[in-house]
């Protein structure tokens, strides 16, 4: 004998803590149960792409710190490199160290975030997220002190980086870089042998690789269910080609297994600030470009492997100032792909926890 | 030579495409292969399932808009053999532009073949669920079109000249020591606003 | 019954039952009249605490008030919305007869029993302090067989609930619950 | 921070927490004549304590009506006194009842105020952060600014709501918070309600806040608050079993169900039923934190899920009354705890010294402090997992308890050897027991060791797709 049940519209968001920004989505729920859900987005559109067209390529990389607005050096970095390759401008060594020493730094405090929101979701009241804050200050200190700003940073031109970091930058940044590893050995120990934060993850949300490959996710979603893909070992930029560093990847693919993958990555990116502090060479941290960058009309493809994972930039050129066509391959919207797949039949719990490991960026999503 | 590291060449894929499906790709250049809008299906499903391209992933989809027709590109990913695949796709009705939908073959096209729906109007047949993404329902026409709101006879959106760029020295390089001399540059006012085509 | 206090307290105790029970069924409102029923739950403890029967109020308030409307309120949540009315008259005549026979049974009772050997003096000495003891001793004394009968009845009614909502056709229902146990807190055999 | 860092605070931030001054600092920063005039107070306050301790050591307290170490004197003379004014008995009742009902609500009510400070502050340390400090001294205003902003705040009625049932919630889940706390003994003589059957009074009492809960729930007319009261009411229809289980226990061993004398049996055998009854302890107390909504069990606010639950609508005041009955019901399982578990007022003779009511409070505030303890640092059940784990786990193991102790009593009541004796072996016995019937129950309910130690992520030897993935995988 079952009950008839009425199924019910949830509505989650726009304003909800768990959507990490304004995020709807609409759940059609019988009773615990998710039956059926429809994600709205759009509500922190900014039509970057169509204002992009308007804007010289450096104008432009403001864009790419709003957009997805925890890991705005990714997204500078992924820009530039877009554009230096269609522009071929050359960069100085000195700058792709710089640029991976912010990249990575950007990666760690992103990930903390992500780490952090998802034990929040998971309902740990804040802890977790707040001792994850703790190394995202210093970072942040750290980006203030050498571009001024902290969350949209700005900090990466065509052809190098803006400033040269100040002097009490390098000691900072080292003292970090030593306490970093032991923090990180403080969250295993705080949340990967806790009884109820595995029972919470452990088999939620499982993606196979196949689903993986086929649903166009990337990072450390991808990575979670055991694909060994990172762009930064498969198609090497900066001088990724020359750091030693690993790629871990998960068993599963649960959400267990995301935040584990996230937290270990944490770990190789410190390997590699390590490696690139010691290694920097001295030199100019940026070569001249024109004011107003032409570059030859083609189009191009530039990519790298951000916080969430494939961070591509298409350009067009049709020989202007201002790229023809500017469009932005944003990771936190294609890993949503697969979203109602595994939200159907979750119940309302697991659906928060799941969503809060794929580790959406709403200002990228929308755009 | 193809722009990205692991960009493989069009031709080659052009060439393979053609053995297998004779006619389906109509041009190729070292970058990009063209396919005929129509059997797109087939040509993903090819390269899909094929030992030699393993085009597993589906990692970008977007749409250009070149006034006269639309290219709808796709970025194809193999990670076993490490290379990339430029696919693309011309349209050439404005009205009702229409492009095979990818997703019977790649699911990762549900949200992306949305968005291309939503900002550049183009309709993707057999779209599971093909509705507006990011803007309303009832907006208007389609932004990311170059002809969007209609700017004016002849006028397009785009940029084609920097405002701020000295007329005569348009190769000026810019970097920390080179301040900008007053006068040398266009003002604002003198700017038109609009580029003309 | 001699204090004015405890003469007060019941006629008002009593007014509120009798009100709230009446307002029970010419309500229309499911939901306000599983209130209205705990409110009755709660005027009958008061009523019990009237006579002195401090273990008999305390239990009502646990089981009724506690648990039972709790039993009604899980059964008009799963009630559909739309038959969610107590305007249902289909039993308006043989619930009358049911009421009816019932009271008269209460009726006869009262007026059959010599209530004037627990007043007064006898009252007085039954006092709060060893009404639990007097209750476990008859219970698990004299009683025992009833008693034991009762719970032999109340195991019987769990089996039976269980039993009805299990169906052995249901595939899907067995899945969901082999499902739901794999899911547990600390379970989750492999 | 370290050196460098507060030598050169780069950034406004880090300058701001540095400049930050603790408790210390502000006591070493005094001038000499305060720290001079503070020796003196604290000094002389020590001498009027000593003097104090002297009276109380000899006997000259003992059972009189300025026996400050137990109001119920006081309030049993005034009652004598009262009698004699032939007003009649109803005099001395009211006087009396109102005196310790004002008494307690006094108490829980500076409580509500000081403990929403402390249950922040102590969350902001463990958080690392600094937590509210801005009003007042320390912070110390602090609820009573919030209490002001939320008394201002404008109290919403959402639309398509039901009046009546949304306006009484916020009363009536207030009013079996406060009903509760009287049979709690706070000394010897000194219970507001020394009724014989306190234990069901107090837990049918709570059973209460279930309905009140609902009527919240469903008469918001909000899906969340919907499924937030059905969750509560689920989960709590189905910790009370436990809850009476565990407790039926400590009614075994002691023979009562007045918490007086549950409290002065631990006395008399000066033994903490925690000791004898760790099963029961751990049941009580994880069961109330799914009872009073406190992590890890607090689904039915669960914000990160359902927003805030059953109060999800509620604005203004109505939403500060359910926060501090949260509150309030947390010192409450704290002060239960403390009665049945820990030995209530009683601290092995020090309640001579110190007044018991003191070393109850304390003990409650031990509670409380643990709750939020668990708060900071537990993530949160799901809700079948909760259900599964009352269900399938504490309800048998409960009733396998019952059955142990109901032995043991017995055993204690025929076997005459020196109590110490008994109930030591007991102490050891069930802890053992406890330990192990707790693992083998698990093991037959399917825990498995997976859970335990999850593996770490591998390290890919190569970069790949599906291929790679399967090879990584069979060679695993």
């Amino acid at each position: 004998m079952t009950t008839p049940t009425e199924p019910y519209v949830l509505n989650i968001g726009p304003q909800h803590p768990s959507t990490h920004g304004v995020f709807r989505i609409r759940v059609v729920m019988d009773g615990e149960r998710i039956q059926d859900i429809d994600m709205i987005v759009g509500y922190l559109h900014r039509s970057m792409e169509k204002l992009a067209e308007e804007r010289t390529y450096t104008q432009n990389i403001p864009f790419t710190d709003r957009a997805d607005y925890l890991a705005a050096m990714s997204g500078n970095l992924g820009l530039c490199l877009a554009a230096e390759r269609l522009a071929r401008v050359e960069v100085p060594e000195r700058a792709s160290y710089l640029r991976v020493i912010f990249a990575e730094l950007q990666r760690i405090a992103s990930h903390a975030m992500a780490n952090g929101t998802l034990v929040s979701d998971a309902g740990a009241w804040q802890t977790p997220l707040l001792y994850m804050f703790r190394e995202r200050e210093k970072i942040l200190d750290l980006f203030e002190m050498t571009c001024g700003a902290r969350l949209t940073t700005n900090y990466m031109r065509i052809g190098g980086v803006a400033f040269e970091p100040p002097p009490e930058f390098w000691p900072a940044l080292l003292e970090l870089v030593d306490e970093l590893p032991e923090r990180i050995s403080e969250y295993e120990e705080l949340l990967t042998q806790n009884e109820i934060f595995i029972a919470r993850t452990r088999d939620i949300g499982v993606i196979s690789p196949e689903d993986a490959i086929n649903g166009s996710l990337v990072g450390p979603a991808l990575r979670g269910s055991g694909v060994p893909w990172d762009l930064r070992k498969a198609e090497p930029y900066c001088i990724y080609d020359r750091m030693e560093f690993d790629v871990p990847i998960g068993r599963n693919g649960d959400v267990y297994d995301r935040f584990m993958v996230r937290l270990a990555e944490t770990r190789e990116s410190v390997k590699i600030i390590r490696q690139a502090v010691e290694n920097i060479p001295d030199g100019s941290h940026k070569t001249d470009i024109p004011l107003a960058l032409r570059p030859a009309p083609g189009e191009v493809y530039g990519r790298v492997e951000g916080p969430r994972g494939e961070l591509g930039f298409y350009l067009v050129s049709d020989g202007g100032p201002a790229p023809y066509r500017f469009h932005i391959r944003a990771p936190s919207l294609i890993n949503l792909s697969l979203l109602r797949e595994l939200a159907r039949g979750a119940s309302l719990s697991d659906a928060v926890v799941t969503l809060g490991s794929i580790d959406i960026v709403v200002g990228e999503i929308d755009r | 030579m193809p722009s990205g590291p692991t960009q493989i060449d069009g031709g080659r894929v052009a060439n393979a495409l053609n053995r297998a499906l004779p006619g389906i790709a109509t041009t190729s250049t070292e970058e990009w292969v063209e396919v005929e809008s129509s059997r797109l299906e087939e040509a993903l499903r090819w390269l899909h399932d094929s030992e030699q391209f393993d085009a597993a992933q589906l990692s970008n989809l977007c749409a250009v808009d070149y006034h006269d027709h639309f290219t709808v590109v796709y970025h194809l990913q193999s990670f076993d053999l490490n290379q990339q695949i430029v696919l693309k796709v011309r349209v050439v009705d404005r009205d009702t532009p229409t492009v095979p939908s990818s997703y019977p073959v790649y699911k990762g096209a549900l949200l992306q073949e949305r968005e291309v729906f939503d900002l550049m109007g183009i309709h993707f047949e057999g779209h599971p669920d093909l509705r507006r993404l990011f803007l309303w329902d009832s907006f208007p026409g389609h932004p990311l079109r170059k002809d969007f709101l209609g700017i004016g006879e002849g006028l397009t959106s785009g940029l084609q000249r920097f405002p701020f760029e000295n007329k005569e020295q348009p190769d000026r390089l810019l970097n920390r020591e080179n301040i900008v001399e007053q006068g040398s540059q266009e003002t604002p006012e003198g700017w038109s606003g609009v580029a003309s085509t | 019954m001699d204090s004015l206090g405890v003469v007060i307290a019941f006629y008002v105790l009593s007014a509120i039952t009798i009100v709230s029970a009446a307002s029970i069924f010419l309500l229309r409102n499911l939901v306000h009249a599983i209130v209205l029923l705990v409110v009755v739950f709660l005027g009958m403890a008061g009523l019990f605490l009237t006579l002195s029967a401090d273990f008999i109020a305390v239990a009502q308030i646990l089981i009724y008030a506690g648990a039972i409307s709790v039993l009604f309120v899980f059964a008009v949540m799963l009630t559909p919305l739309a038959s969610r009315d107590n305007g249902n008259s289909l039993y308006a005549g043989p619930g009358l007869l049911l009421g009816g026979a019932i009271a008269a049974i209460v009726v006869v009772t009262a007026f059959d029993v010599e209530w004037n050997q627990l007043t007064g003096v006898a009252l007085e000495q039954r006092s709060f302090t060893d009404t639990i003891e007097v209750i476990g001793n008859q219970l698990l004394g004299p009683h025992v067989l009833a008693f034991e009968v009762a719970s032999v009845l109340l195991l019987f009614a769990l089996l039976g609930a269980i039993v009805l909502v299990t169906d052995p056709n249901n595939e899907d229902g067995a899945a969901a619950e082999e499902e739901a146990g794999k899911d547990t807190a600390v379970g989750g055999s492999e | 921070m370290t050196d460098r860092h507060s030598e050169l605070p780069a950034t406004p931030m880090a300058r701001q927490i540095i400049a930050r001054r603790s408790l210390l600092d502000a006591a070493k920063a005094a001038p000499v004549s305060l720290k001079v005039a503070g020796s003196i107070v604290l000094l002389g306050l020590l001498l009027v304590n000593a003097l104090i301790g002297f009276i109380v050591v000899d006997g000259q307290l003992d059972g009189e009506w300025y026996d400050f170490r137990d109001l119920g004197y006081a309030m049993e003379r005034l009652r004598i006194e009262l009698d004699e004014v032939n007003l009649g008995p109803w005099l001395s009742y009211w006087v009396t009842g109102l005196i310790g009902g004002l008494g307690i609500l006094s108490f829980i009510g500076g409580f509500l105020l000081i403990g929403s400070w402390i249950e922040r502050r102590l969350l902001a340390r463990f958080q690392v952060r600094m937590g509210p400090n801005r009003v007042g001294p320390f912070g110390l205003l602090q609820p009573i600014a919030d209490a002001l902003k939320l008394m201002q705040k404008e109290v919403l009625i959402p639309m398509g709501a039901d009046r009546l049932l949304f306006f009484l919630p916020p009363v009536l889940v207030f009013v079996p918070a406060m009903l509760a706390w009287g049979p709690i003994p706070w000394a010897p003589g000194m219970s507001y309600l020394d009724i014989n059957v306190g234990l069901l009074f107090v837990v049918s009492i709570t059973s209460l806040s279930v309905l009140a809960i609902w009527m919240a729930g469903w008469s918001s007319n909000n899906h969340y608050a919907l499924l937030g009261a059905m969750r509560t009411v689920a989960m709590m229809v189905s910790y009370e079993i436990p809850i009476s289980l565990s407790l039926i226990v400590v009614v075994l061993i002691t023979g009562s169900l007045n918490l007086g004398e549950i409290v002065a049996w631990q006395t008399d055998h000066n033994v903490w039923l925690a000791v004898l009854l760790p099963f029961s302890l751990f049941t009580f107390f994880f069961s109330s934190t799914a009872e009073i909504n406190r992590t890890p069990n607090d689904i039915a606010e669960a914000e990160s899920e359902i927003v805030a639950g059953f109060h999800t609508e509620y604005s203004g005041m109505k939403a500060g009354l359910f926060l501090a009955v949260e509150l309030g019901n947390a010192l409450f399982v704290g002060a239960l705890v403390a009665t049945f578990f820990l030995g209530g007022y009683g601290l092995f003779g020090l309640e001579q010294w110190i007044p018991p009511y003191v070393i109850l409070a304390a003990k409650a505030s031990f509670g409380y402090f643990v709750f939020i303890w668990l708060r900071s640092t537990l993530p949160r059940f799901r809700i079948d997992q909760l259900m599964t784990f009352a269900w399938k786990y504490l309800i048998p193991l409960s009733i396998a308890n019952v059955l142990v102790v109901a032995v043991e009593t017995s055993i204690a009541a025929r076997w005459e050897v020196e109590a110490i004796f008994i109930y030591g072996s007991f102490a050891v016995v069930n802890v053992i027991l406890t330990v192990i019937a707790v693992r083998t129950w698990a093991r037959v309910a399917g825990y498995s060791s997976s859970f335990e130690r999850p593996e770490p992520p591998r390290v890919a030897p190569m970069i790949g797709g599906l291929k790679a993935a399967r090879r990584i995988k069979a060679g695993a």
